[in-house]
């Protein structure tokens, strides 16, 4: 059994410098309480993974906003010229991966996979510095594993157990997130009786979410 | 009718009914506006959702349910939310029958730079790279000229998308199929000549005998 | 919109020769009616791609007693003594592979990976013959994608866009094969109107399935 | 007491709260039946289920429900349903608390064969090279010897499950932790004495000055 943690109690779990997996899609299925329960504490020098950062004001958005984010591994920063600017200062250190690539090395990472074979960034500038492999006469980039201190992901409903449902285009990155991370921490809008999601609606098993955060009042 | 809607139109006759088309964010999003009422076919949006409808009536949008811009949208019924992996699985995976996007140059070999421009706001590459390497057929809807300069180059300058030939060029002058032989004219836009074509693109042009004008749904 | 085919229609569909992931664990999520339809039609020589085969009369073991079975590809044969005397007596050829690495070989084969690296057999028979890669200190063999020729797979419900629903441990290997197989035909116990299944309970999203065969009577 | 019941009643001490366990057929099976009652784990059937439960009265049986033997079983409140790639996901990532499994052979390296007898019938690793590459602990339980053969050796002679030392072995006879330094005797079995061990083990043994008694629950 999971007890439910307020925000402020779960984000005081995560130590300065932390590697991050955060969930969402431009702020859509991200957990925002415990953004802002991050931003609220101050600590910072994270690693953040995530697809982008949202926008100013929105999600991720607001951890780089606050200085929080030392580095990056997302996919787009286009839409917040914050993060674009911080880049450009030197304050932020950023590694664009193409996004179908990005969830890969996370599912690697979660999954105990060696890295990833994939065709996608080959002839790019993506290739850069990357190891190329050929195997039966076409070529893969090896692209390596990614895994996190910390997984915060967004979540539909759990129940007590930990087990997740996520909601139409609320699932993004967060499935993934949650199975590649040492200790992972769910923000659910609900949060149901053991027994209340049936075995075929859980898409997280709770057996992987170390910490809930109490329902939404 | 403005070069962005013959365009749009042009591109809409590429839609058959039960595939599965990507559009990407701007012109060739517009494509949708334009389909055929018989033609009956799933619109992915990579963020996470197969059955992508139009926009939501004020006040009915859904904090969960956004496509790969961010804008509210509606899900079809038959639609299924789907996860990042199982998303960009489908897109890699040669299960994406289509994908329209934009374009900065496109080259004699037939390969799109569409993600960046050095020296410029660097927004990532979302998931262009993964929509260009795995998609079965590439379109690229863009404007033929840029501010008078050629799009359609004898190599692209720009930082390529991928090493793989799209499969057609849209623009408002011409419809330009890459092939293993070079660049193949093959419509011409409303009202325009060869020549014209010629003059707006500094690429190598295959020009067979018979051009017939560019059908618009 | 699929129409819902018999099960000898479906099965009149799968030359000689082919290569066909069958679902199913122990004949659990197997699709029944149609291999008892490949069984009357008596047309074999397939390589099959399953966990197992099954017991002797029931599942993918009737397709090895009806001897339309020359390879196999599977984790576990130990239930079915069939498959054991037809191996001894060369009449099939086996390869046996670790099951976590036979879906991540067919994962690899759907979404379009150039292989899977994984620890997994390391140090056993299994890694005979193939590559091995040290990556950060590691090592990892390498195994290879697996597609076929056509997937046949069960599920629990399916709806006329052929969007799948999956029941309980009859889950296994069918909504990974959905996405590997050139043509993919479902067997579900039942068929609902397009817009019943919720787009958050679809695994299997329509745009992959080819076939649907209609319901149980 | 039978040695069966006695490796039981001592690796179910082994067995704690909140953790992931899988227990392989035949005798690892038996240690649910002697869990305690303030134990609360989830059971994992690598076929498809994370909240394993006992078996369903007779006539209660669902054919879509069961354990990896291919028996019926149930599933407790808080249960999910996973396909293979998320069961094989969780034990190859790393996310397996426990696996329990039988042993032909466990050598001073600490290696385990379990999976075939050369010139035997040939069933198939299944899912047990993945369990012993990928469980965070690995837990031998077996007789200490096959019909007056040892199976603890100095090196095994049967083909490994997989290169990687096990936790800990479990006989009727013993306690033993395979460490760097070798195997090492942690307890003794019901009435067993050091002499009893050795003569029973073809591998050396490291045996410290005081070695309790076996507990059982």
């Amino acid at each position: 059994m999971k007890t439910a943690k307020k925000a402020d109690e779960a984000a005081a779990l995560i130590p300065e410098g932390s590697v991050l997996l955060i969930g969402g899609f431009m702020g859509v299925g991200s957990p925002h309480r415990l953004i802002d329960a991050l931003v609220a504490r101050g600590v910072g020098g994270f690693t953040v993974v995530a697809n982008d950062t949202a926008m100013p004001g929105c999600g991720i958005g607001k951890l780089v906003t606050a200085g929080l984010v030392t580095k990056l591994i997302a996919s787009h920063i286009g839409l917040n010229p914050e993060t674009q600017a911080k880049l450009i200062a030197g304050e932020i250190e950023v590694e664009l991966v193409p996004q179908g690539t990005l969830v890969e090395r996370i599912r690697a990472g979660g999954v105990g996979l060696g890295g990833v074979l994939t065709a996608t960034g080959l002839g790019t500038p993506v290739e850069d510095g990357k190891q190329v492999m050929e195997i039966d006469g076409k070529r893969f980039l090896l692209e390596k594993p990614i895994r996190g201190d910390f997984a915060l992901i967004a979540a539909k409903s759990a129940d007590y157990k930990g087990n997740l449902e996520y909601s139409l285009t609320a699932h993004n990155f967060n499935p993934i997130m949650a199975m590649a991370a040492d200790t992972v921490i769910a923000e659910p809008h609900s949060i149901l009786p053991v027994g209340a999601i049936p075995p075929d609606a859980v898409k997280t098993p709770g057996v992987l979410v170390d910490h809930l955060l109490e329902r939404e009042h | 009718m403005d070069a962005k809607e013959i365009i749009a139109r042009r591109v809409a006759r590429e839609v058959k009914t039960d595939m599965l088309v990507n559009l990407g964010i701007g012109l060739p999003s517009l494509v949708a506006n334009f389909l055929p009422a018989d033609v009956d076919v799933f619109f992915q949006a990579e963020n996470g959702v197969i059955g992508l409808g139009s926009r939501p009536p004020e006040g009915m949008e859904d904090p969960d349910l956004t496509d790969a811009g961010g804008s509210f949208v509606t899900a079809v019924p038959g639609a299924a939310s789907i996860d990042s992996a199982m998303s960009f699985g489908l897109i890699r995976g040669g299960h994406l029958d289509m994908t329209v996007l934009g374009g900065l140059q496109v080259d004699e070999r037939g390969f799109l730079a569409n993600w960046m421009v050095p020296g410029k706001m660097v927004p990532g590459m979302g998931g262009a790279m993964d929509l260009v390497a795995g998609a079965k057929r590439v379109i690229v809807a863009m404007v033929h000229s840029a501010k008078g300069k050629p799009k359609i180059v004898p190599e692209c300058t720009l930082p390529l998308t991928a090493a793989r030939r799209v499969s057609l060029i849209v623009t408002e002058l011409a419809v330009i199929e890459p092939t293993e032989a070079g660049l193949v004219l093959r419509e011409l836009g409303p009202g325009a000549s060869v020549e014209d074509v010629r003059a707006a693109t500094s690429a190598s042009l295959i020009i067979p005998e018979q051009i017939p004008a560019m059908e618009l749904v």
